[in-house]
């Protein structure tokens, strides 16, 4: 099972690098979810893998209990990074409308002309 | 005076000027008087202890982790300068008052010039290197104020810059120099260095000290190659030519190798580099000058000559050659100042300072020839005018000086300077005051009003009186400088005369200025020559360098910084993984102590499937509808697998989190384009491609790695299952580490989902109130758009969907403290089930029955939170305590209060707020007049035919 | 129970809801509160500073958590220190955000503004490594809001970069987290500290990897080169005031390192040996190299002043990498200097832009451009860090530590020569930009004198009075930095000593039972 | 016996989901894919219950029907975008 | 009456709800009813203004008569379509269009028709026509169009008018 | 006992062939519209043999009444013919013309094809 997580989390890794590296705004979007599902993958996994043993604690029996600061963890993680998920979409399709324009790099002329232009 | 209040009194005074200059131009130049005048006051009050051989002090301890101490000193070298200083810059003061015009900004130029003063003061008084590198480098600054200061005129912009560059270079290298000296010596304190020599000589790091502090000198002291920059200078006005350019700043580089003398001097290497610099200096500066024709330029040359001929005299490094430069530090102070301000009247009055323009003012402008000509013979070296008398001890130091065994070479070399030097002093005279009157002047010159010719005036009765009897004038002065030159040891054998007798130096002399004469004569031809001879033009060079490394830089900037994101992001992986691989291959790693699980068939499909839907997203991430479905494959089976492996809670985070990302990425991308085009070389992806899999590789290794291996130490999540139920009064251990061991975080994380969103709110603002909005008003769809907008169905479905959404909310978050659950996923889960409501009939419709503001949600989601945690400190514990309890209220069974769950609903409120605001700004974009409609769907046979039959009735 | 700890944190927590909620619709009302609530926050730096000097490390148990369970805050001089810089800076930011009317472009600034300064205390004050997470995003987050203020194309170009090259910081941040956790089982840093110390040797490559990559992230952060590239582009298209305030966030960085490699990776510590030494040194000359071409490179004054931010990242991260007591001196001192100049002449970088746009060549003559070009001038000065300014004798303190290093010579020569381009470049651009206004070649429109014309001509702030006022204060902090020079050096040196002696922080957060 | 239907189901509904995701790779038009995915998260569901049957626990419970509420949500939101272009007008 | 229309806006739905939270409750207890109660009647007074226009249900025993008769129609369409798709060539299927005519005008009844047509297998409802007095329904394998709109008026239509209208 | 086993049993191979062959059925079928048709089995008897199962799983051999699985098979009842009338839409308005279809009677057009303006925008019948 570890070799299926591990696998998982490297190639999710590497499909949202690859995809970070486009030049459109929206695959680099799509690659940042992907790596963030890496990212929380290898955080939760960080506890250890564990089959029904959740943190839930039994009153009647002693169970097993998978580690749960990892998943307490996760969760910060992924509605951290749904926030910016969020944030990032806003700004990419901002700036789309305002220069109908989905390039993500910056052209020389952008950084020397309106540097700093008011809206 | 206190030496503090000497060095003080010109910055404090810099104030005034310009805060004056409403109340009139003599008021300014009053204040800026008055200062220097109070200033050199206080210097002369020290004139006995000083003449005593006493050195007086003042101090204390501003910086004493670094060394840098707020110490003064006064001695005869210090008291020279700040006499030359304060002294001559009082005459400027007067002098600009009259020069400038008023056009100038007057008010500006005296405070410059005061802070220049201060700088000067500062640097000659200073008794801690460190404190002299500050006023050295203030004097860069305030003389690039005064260079610049006709700011209209490109040619003072240049210069400006030059002498910047160039002199706060030198500073710059001298800050090295004076570093290494003072690590040397263990003391910044001038008084504790110039008592090492021996310690200086002997340290290896003497010669890099040395050069270091050399450049700072020469480069103030424009001495070759660094002689460039003076003349520029010269675009500033006369009084400034004057003041900086002549008696102080150039001088600063003199004065340090005075300061330094004792301590620096006496080697081999300082001779040859010293010394040298000053001869060619000398050679060059004089040469240069003969062929000016711009008075100030040819002053400005002859300026750095002579200061090439007190570098080359200090350089000689005995105490003769050091008594020698000071007195003709003295006495070329006092003509050269006089020549400056005489050009500057010139050019004022003639309106024109070039020499080929003028001649024959001899009558027109008596006093003004009197006095240049005594001053210009004075420099020319002609007795009995003290510039003879110094220049005298020069040569005969020189006869004495070898040069790798060459006997000939200084002396010989010295003497030309020295009758270059007297031809242009003679052309000075000759070629503007004598000769025929012309009728071509710009202006009518005439002797100018006796505040311009007084200064100038003072200065040459001081030439003719040095000459004639300098021992009595200036001899203590120049002994007690001189013994501080030479570190307070027995002043060597001298006399201040103007007849020694028939000595070698008699004879260059003579040599010097006949030739001087016959120089001038030739002058015409010599011209000519000079004219032909490729004369590398420094200006053109420096700013060509300066222009080259500019575009260099900028090339390079440019190219770094290319705004290629995914460049900047492949040297980020790379980086990363490279480094990362570097700190694992130096560290040790043990086997595995963990049993892997096995491997069972439901999750190996869904690896498959996950495996498939990336590499499918990233084979067919074009097609950016498909990427996003991909993505929710991606998503579903991660949460699967949450689930799987025991993290319920994520499990169901994830899946609405991924719902809404979805929802929010196909919200934007109804206005962006539905394809990515291909904007990159198969190279190009195929290395992105093996960048990718490289940093997929580490990371999967690393998770790999380190799933296969326990704990090093037992984790401090085996605290929290032990204190969840009896300290945090939850069973779900994830949520009570989540609202309660580790609520601080949850608190940060709803803050940045509630930013999140007001970002959203405000960018949605921002990008509607431009020409974006009528765009978006007269934009086609991607495609032909279907009727029915809000089916019958759908909407049917909602009414009953959403109260069993919102039930379905209210029972995850209640749970959620000893459940898999809370806040959180109940908030976007009643999220969704408004948005359920808004996809059926429409978000006009929907608003306009909506009951709650999502600014007002958010914000009080936030406060319920801080609130919670603030509760507890009114019970004496810290933010976030939280509490619990039970409750028992027959016939109900017993239930579980816990503060935790108020702290819940902020996140709750937040979440929910959050999500919403987001949805809602994104889906202003998409707003079209005429959107909203009146009813929730837009088929209802109900409600058409009632309204059918209405018309038949009326009909 | 002593509060004073978590307020910087949650001051603005409540007061930018407070903005949002009650005041949406109110900008003058925003603007007094959002004031008082910097001044607030200012009081607040002060007394925790206060608490501090003495020495003693206070923690604060969120929750009432023991440490390492629950979060805690650490209070020792150099968190005090940061939240006092941050309340310093945001003082005249604000003010010259409201006087210039930048906050009225778009909505929500104050809010935006306090959130931020809440992560930006959160980062400095927590002494757990997950919440710093936190609060890094929280700051990140409020910085990709105030970023992109007010919109404008190419400003929200730059906000997707800002926001997509940090978002890949984000995600480093986590994995360098679980590794670390993974390794030691623990999240809190006093108890990673005693952990790593006693790793056992079948750990030392997974942990230096969880080590390595946080030391990335908060490299990331200060610019460090090469992952300094997100920072030009973003500064220079940000609203102005908004890359002063940004002037802070590059010092998390820098303070992160500083806490996270004197606490956790300390020198003594060999498992992590050459995690950083090896490489920072060479990459922060390298930092201020760039940043100093870059300022002479430099065709707009925004960008310019952009490259004068990494250019003092280089020279204060020189001065970390030294790693000594006194080169932490140097560098605890530099950051307060470089921030409040850094910030400063993005202040003096926007009333430039406001008269005449930020081309660095000439045009026509603007508004007070005596006072303007004065106010270049100091922040020249400072940024280049000529005298008199703090900006000289932090470099002189950075060369001065450096002395005993292996490449002292090196450093020397970057430093010195990174001063020599600096100020050739802010020499060029402040004569092109305030001194070239009249050559006639360039300009062959026939123009007017500009010190004759400049009174006509209306200033573009709404408010410049306040608006020079807040600059002046700027320039009052530095004036005072240098002045002050002991004392600050002082309380600098007592701080560097409490860094470099982690066991009192150690046992603070832990107590006895460690 | 149980067990031996619950691993049939098991198989039968593994090898459903991959289907449901080769459709949705090499389906042509959008509507065929959001469809396949429909599916895939009902199987997803069925998939759930089982587990939950299997190791006979309650956990895997919210996930369902959270997962089935939010299935549709999504659905309907693709299926919204092909229609009308904007999910909430 | 009004106030109590005010306070239980919807009763069915309240009713529904407070089965619903039972159900997600899992185990039958006063609490969880008290609870559910107050929450059926808190959603419901939330919700309400997107549900204006309730319809009345007046044939109880037909719901239940219908429900039965919609599962029995399941397990049949479900074993008869698994059929077609297992084993009937593709090309000998014969997919078709039936076009229903409309008796029904109660937005719900036509869902819940149409939700019926398309929970039995082999039949999907795929739109309503322009003013909604048509149903287009598609069928899986239909040899006779005939056949099936009349067993949907027949079987589903004619109960619903009952139950609703 | 032996008889609820087989129960279950009975359920949960039912359900995994109805779910097995939903899935299949979108794969064997070759028109879009006929596609439609597979998940109803899915959600039907897949999901509910499921279900079913489940509840007398728990109810018998666990020993406790757990019925909250219904909910699940309400949700999927209310929304899957939401789901499908909005695929078939979507169909519609990509690949029928109003002639393919059905004549709508009194209404004329089928509310998928009654756009109220004609709009030039281009068609992208492939996406
Ligand atoms: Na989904
Ligand atoms: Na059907």
């Amino acid at each position: 099972m570890e070799a299926l997580v591990a696998s998982a989390v490297g190639i999710m890794t590497a499909a949202g690098i690859f995809l970070i590296l486009r030049r459109r705004t929206f695959p680099v979007i799509l690659g940042l979810s992907l790596i963030t599902y890496a990212v929380n993958v290898f955080l939760f996994a960080t506890g250890r893998l564990a089959l029904d043993a959740p943190a839930v604690l039994n009153k009647y029996e002693e169970v097993p209990y998978t580690d749960p600061l990892p998943q307490a963890l996760v969760l910060t993680a992924i509605v951290i990074s749904f926030g910016m998920t969020a944030v990032i979409v806003m700004i990419a399709l901002s700036a789309y409308l305002s220069s109908k324009d989905d390039h993500i790099d910056m052209t020389a002329q952008d950084s020397v002309d309106g540097a700093g232009e008011d809206a | 005076m206190s030496l503090f209040l000497i060095a003080a009194l010109p910055f404090l005074g810099a104030v005034f000027p310009a805060l004056l200059i409403r109340a009139g131009r003599n008021a300014a130049a009053s204040a800026a008087g008055l200062t220097t005048f109070l200033a050199l006051m206080g210097l002369l009050i020290h004139i006995p202890s000083v003449m005593r051989g006493d050195v007086v002090t003042a101090g204390f301890d501003w910086i004493p982790v670094l060394g840098l101490n707020a110490n003064f000193m006064l001695d005869g070298l210090g008291f020279l300068f700040a006499l030359l200083i304060l002294g001559i810059g009082l005459l400027i003061i007067l002098y600009a008052r009259f020069y400038l015009s008023r056009e100038d900004p007057m008010g500006q130029f005296y405070t410059y010039l005061l802070l220049f003063q201060g700088a000067m003061v500062g640097i000659v008084l200073s008794d801690n290197i460190l404190l002299l590198l500050i006023f050295w480098e203030l004097t860069s600054l305030s003389s690039f104020l005064l260079i610049g200061y006709w700011k209209h005129l490109p040619e003072g912009r240049q210069g400006a810059r030059m002498a910047l560059a160039v002199t706060g270079g030198g500073g710059l290298a001298m800050i090295a120099g004076m570093l290494i000296l003072g690590n040397i010596v263990g003391s910044y304190d001038l008084s504790v260095i110039l008592q090492n020599k021996e310690l200086i000589q002997a340290s290896p790091y003497y010669m890099a000290a040395l050069v270091l502090i050399l450049l700072g000198c020469f480069t103030k002291s424009a001495q070759f190659p660094f002689h460039f920059w003076l003349p520029h200078a010269m675009a500033a006005p006369t009084p400034v030519s004057a003041y900086l350019h002549s008696a102080t700043m150039v001088k600063a580089g003199l004065f340090l190798m005075a300061r330094m003398w004792p301590v620096l001097a006496g080697t081999d290497a300082w001779f040859y580099i010293v010394a040298t610099t000053g001869l060619v200096t000398m050679l060059i500066g004089a040469c240069i000058a003969l062929f000016k024709d711009d008075l100030k330029a040819l002053l400005a040359f002859s300026t750095v000559s002579h200061l090439g001929l007190v570098t080359m005299l200090l350089g000689f490094g005995t105490k003769f050659a050091a008594v020698a430069a000071v007195f003709h530090i003295i006495n070329h102070a006092t003509f050269k100042a006089a020549l400056f301000m005489t050009a500057g009247i010139v050019d004022h009055e003639a309106g024109t300072r070039d020499v080929k323009r003028l001649g024959g003012l001899r009558q027109l402008m008596p006093i003004t020839f009197t006095i240049g000509t005594i001053a210009a013979l004075s420099m020319a070296g002609l007795p009995p005018l003290n510039g003879f008398l110094s220049k005298e001890m020069m040569l005969e130091e020189t006869v004495h000086t070898t040069w790798l065994h060459s006997h000939y070479l200084v002396p010989g070399l010295a003497l030309l300077a020295a009758l270059f030097s007297a031809a242009y002093s003679f052309r000075f005279v000759g070629h503007v005051f004598l000769g025929p009157q012309r009728n071509d002047y710009p202006h009518h010159p005439h002797d100018p009003p006796v505040g311009l010719w007084l200064a100038p005036a003072f200065l040459v009765v001081l030439v003719v009186l040095i000459g004639l009897n300098s021992a009595a004038i200036v001899g203590p002065l120049v002994a007690v400088v001189s013994s501080a030159v030479i570190g307070g040891e027995k002043l060597p054998y001298y006399s201040l005369k103007l007849w020694h007798g028939f000595t070698p130096a008699l004879y260059m002399s003579v040599v010097a200025t006949l030739g001087g004469l016959f120089l001038l004569a030739l002058h015409r031809r010599g011209e000519q020559l000079w004219n032909a001879l490729p004369r590398p033009e420094a200006k053109v060079i420096f700013e060509a360098v300066i222009g080259a490394f500019t575009a260099l830089s900028r090339w390079i900037t440019d190219t770094l910084h290319n705004g290629v994101i995914s460049r900047y992001a492949i040297i980020l992986v790379a980086f990363t993984v490279g480094l990362g691989y570097y700190a694992y291959t130096t560290g040790t790693i043990g086997p595995e102590t963990r049993e892997p699980l096995p491997i069972q068939i439901i999750p190996f499909i869904g690896w498959i499937c996950l495996v498939g839907a990336t590499l499918a997203i990233m084979w067919f991430h074009r097609n950016r509808l498909l990427s996003l479905v991909l993505i929710g494959v991606v998503g579903l089976i991660v949460s699967m697998a949450f689930n799987y492996l025991s993290a319920p809670d994520l499990a169901l985070t994830q899946i609405s989190v991924e719902v809404v990302t979805m929802i929010l990425l196909l919200l934007s991308l109804n206005f962006l384009p539905t394809d990515t085009p291909w904007d990159s070389s198969a190279a190009r992806r195929w290395r992105d491609a093996a960048i990718s899999v490289v940093a997929g590789l580490g990371t999967g290794a690393l998770i790999y790695a380190l799933m296969l291996r326990d704990f090093a130490f037992p984790t401090i999540s085996e605290f929290h299952l032990a204190n969840s139920y009896k300290g945090g009064g939850g069973t779900n251990v994830v949520n009570v580490i989540l609202v309660d061991f580790r609520g601080f975080d949850t608190f940060g994380e709803i803050i940045v989902l509630g930013i999140a969103a007001l970002i959203i709110f405000a960018l949605t603002e921002a990008v509607l109130g431009t020409n974006v909005r009528s765009y978006l008003l007269n934009r086609k769809p991607h495609w032909p758009q279907s009727g029915d907008s809000h089916p019958l169905m759908m909407v049917v479905a909602t009414r009953v969907m959403m109260p069993i959404a919102l039930m379905v909310g209210a029972y995850i978050f209640v749970r959620g403290h000893n459940q898999p659950g809370g806040g959180f996923i109940a908030g976007l889960v009643v999220a969704i089930a408004f948005l359920m409501q808004y996809m059926a009939s429409g978000y006009t419709w929907a608003i306009e029955r909506q009951r709650f503001y999502y600014h007002g949600t958010i914000g009080w989601g936030v406060l319920i939170a801080a609130a919670t945690g603030i509760g507890a400190w009114f019970n004496e514990r810290p933010f976030l305590t939280s509490d619990f309890g039970y409750l028992h209220w027959p016939p109900l069974e017993e239930f579980e209060w816990a503060t935790a769950i108020l702290f819940d609903t902020g996140v709750f409120l937040a979440v929910l707020g959050a999500v919403m605001l987001a949805l809602d700004s994104l889906s202003r974009f998409a707003w079209q007049p005429g959107m909203a409609q009146e009813f929730p769907m837009d088929i209802n046979p109900l409600r058409d035919d009632s309204k059918d039959e209405d018309k038949k009735e009326q009909a | 129970m002593n509060h004073w700890i978590v307020a910087p944190i949650v001051l603005p927590a409540i007061l930018a809801p407070f903005i949002i909620m009650v005041l949406r619709y109110h900008l003058d009302l925003q603007r007094i509160f959002s004031v008082a609530g910097v001044v607030a926050l200012l009081g607040i730096a002060l007394t925790i500073t206060a608490q501090a000097a003495g020495g003693d490390i206070l923690v604060y148990e969120l929750g009432d958590w023991p440490a390492p369970f629950g979060i805690v805050l650490v209070l020792d001089r150099l968190s005090a220190m940061m939240v006092l810089l941050t309340a310093l800076l945001a003082l005249p930011i604000v003010l010259y955000a409201i006087a210039s009317g930048w906050d009225d472009r778009g909505k929500h600034f104050h809010a935006l503004f306090h959130f931020q300064l809440m992560g930006v205390c959160g980062a400095f004050l927590t002494g757990d490594a997950f919440n710093l997470f936190v609060f890094f995003e929280v700051l990140l987050i409020a910085s990709y809001g105030l970023m992109t203020h007010g919109g404008g194309s190419v400003r929200l170009k730059a906000g997707v970069q800002y926001v997509a090259y940090n978002l890949l910081g984000s995600t480093l941040f986590l994995f360098a987290l679980g590794t670390l956790y993974a390794v030691t089982g623990t999240l809190n840093m006093a108890d990673l500290a005693v952990r790593v110390a006693e790793i056992p040797p079948e750990d030392t490559a997974l942990l230096r990897v969880g080590a390595v990559l946080l030391l990335l992230v908060f490299c990331i952060k200060a610019a460090v080169l090469p992952l300094h590239f997100w920072l030009p582009a973003s500064y220079a298209n940000a609203p102005l005031p908004v890359a002063a305030l940004f002037a802070i966030m590059t010092k998390v960085g820098a303070y992160s390192i500083l806490r996270v490699d004197t606490l956790v990776f300390g020198p003594d510590v060999a498992v992590t040996q050459g995690l950083l030494g090896d490489w920072l040194q060479p990459a922060a000359l390298l930092t201020l190299a760039v940043g100093a071409i870059g300022i002479l490179g430099s065709q707009h004054i925004a960008r310019m002043t952009a490259f004068c931010a990494i250019a003092s990242m280089g020279t204060l991260l020189i001065a970390i990498s030294l790693f000594t007591e006194t080169a932490t001196t140097a560098a605890l001192y530099y950051i307060f200097h470089s921030t409040l100049a850094t910030a400063l002449m993005f202040l003096v970088a926007d009333l430039v832009m406001g008269r005449r746009g930020g081309a660095i060549a000439p045009t026509a003559p603007m508004a007070q451009s005596g006072l303007v070009s004065a106010l270049f001038f100091v922040g020249a000065i400072a940024m280049a860090g000529m005298p008199p300014l703090s900006g000289f004798i932090g470099k002189l303190l950075v060369l001065d530590a450096a002395r005993d290093a292996l490449d002292a010579n090196a450093i020397w020569a970057v430093i010195l020569i990174g001063s020599f381009v600096t100020i050739v470049g802010l020499a060029r651009a402040g004569t092109l930009i305030f001194w070239k206004s009249h050559d006639a070649q360039h300009n062959p429109a026939p123009e007017v004198d500009d010190d004759e014309e400049a009174p006509t001509l209306p200033a573009p702030e709404p408010n410049p009075g306040l608006a020079f006022t807040a600059i002046f204060g700027m320039v009052m902090g530095l004036v005072m930095l240098t002045l002050f020079a002991g004392p600050a050096l002082n309380y600098a040196g007592k701080t560097a000593e409490q860094l470099f002696t982690p066991e009192n922080y150690i046992s603070a957060v832990l107590g006895g039972e460690e | 016996m149980i067990e031996i239907a619950i691993w049939f189901a098991f198989a039968c509904f593994g090898a459903a989901i991959m289907l449901c995701l080769y459709r949705i790779i090499s389906a042509e038009g959008v509507g065929t894919r959001v469809l396949a995915l429909d599916t895939m998260v009902i199987n997803t569901i069925a998939l759930m219950i089982l587990y939950g049957l299997a190791l006979g626990t309650e956990i895997f419970f919210e996930a369902a029907m959270i997962i089935a509420m939010l299935g549709f949500v999504s659905t309907v939101a693709y299926a919204r975008f092909m229609l009308r272009g904007n999910i909430i007008e | 009456m009004r106030l109590l229309h005010r306070i239980f806006p919807h009763p069915h739905l309240t009713i529904l709800l407070t089965l619903v939270w039972m159900l997600l409750a899992n185990s039958p207890s006063l609490n969880s009813l008290v609870f559910g109660l107050i929450l059926g009647i808190i959603i419901p007074f939330i919700t309400q203004p997107y549900w204006p226009d309730r319809p009345k249900l007046r044939n109880w025993p037909m719901i239940i008569e219908y429900m039965l008769v919609v599962l029995w129609d399941i397990v049949m369409a479900n074993i008869t379509v698994a059929r077609i798709i297992l084993f009937k060539r593709d090309a000998d299927r014969q997919p078709n269009w039936v076009c229903i005519p409309l008796e029904l005008r109660t937005p719900e009844a036509i869902t819940v028709l149409a939700g019926t047509i398309t929970m039995t297998p082999g039949t999907v409802s795929c739109d309503l026509s322009a003013q909604g007095h048509n149903l287009l329904v598609h069928c899986l394998d239909a040899p006779n169009v005939d056949e099936v709109r009349d067993q949907i008026k027949q079987r589903y239509e004619r109960r619903l008018k009952e139950i609703f209208e | 006992m032996f008889i609820i086993e087989f129960l279950v049993a009975f359920f949960l191979i039912v359900s995994g062939i109805f779910g097995f062959v939903g899935s299949y059925g979108m794969i064997k079928l070759k028109d879009p519209m006929s596609r439609l048709h597979a998940p109803t089995k899915a959600t039907t008897l897949g999901v509910g043999g499921v279900l079913l199962a489940s509840i007398f799983h728990s109810a018998i051999i666990e020993q406790h009444l757990s019925l909250h699985e219904l909910l699940i098979t309400l949700f999927l009842f209310l929304t899957a013919p939401i789901t499908a009338l909005f695929i078939a839409k979507w169909h519609i308005h990509r690949h029928e013309k109003p002639d393919d279809l059905p004549d709508a009677g009194e209404d004329e057009l089928w509310a998928t094809h009654a756009v109220e303006q004609v709009e030039d925008v281009p068609d992208h019948t492939k996406t």
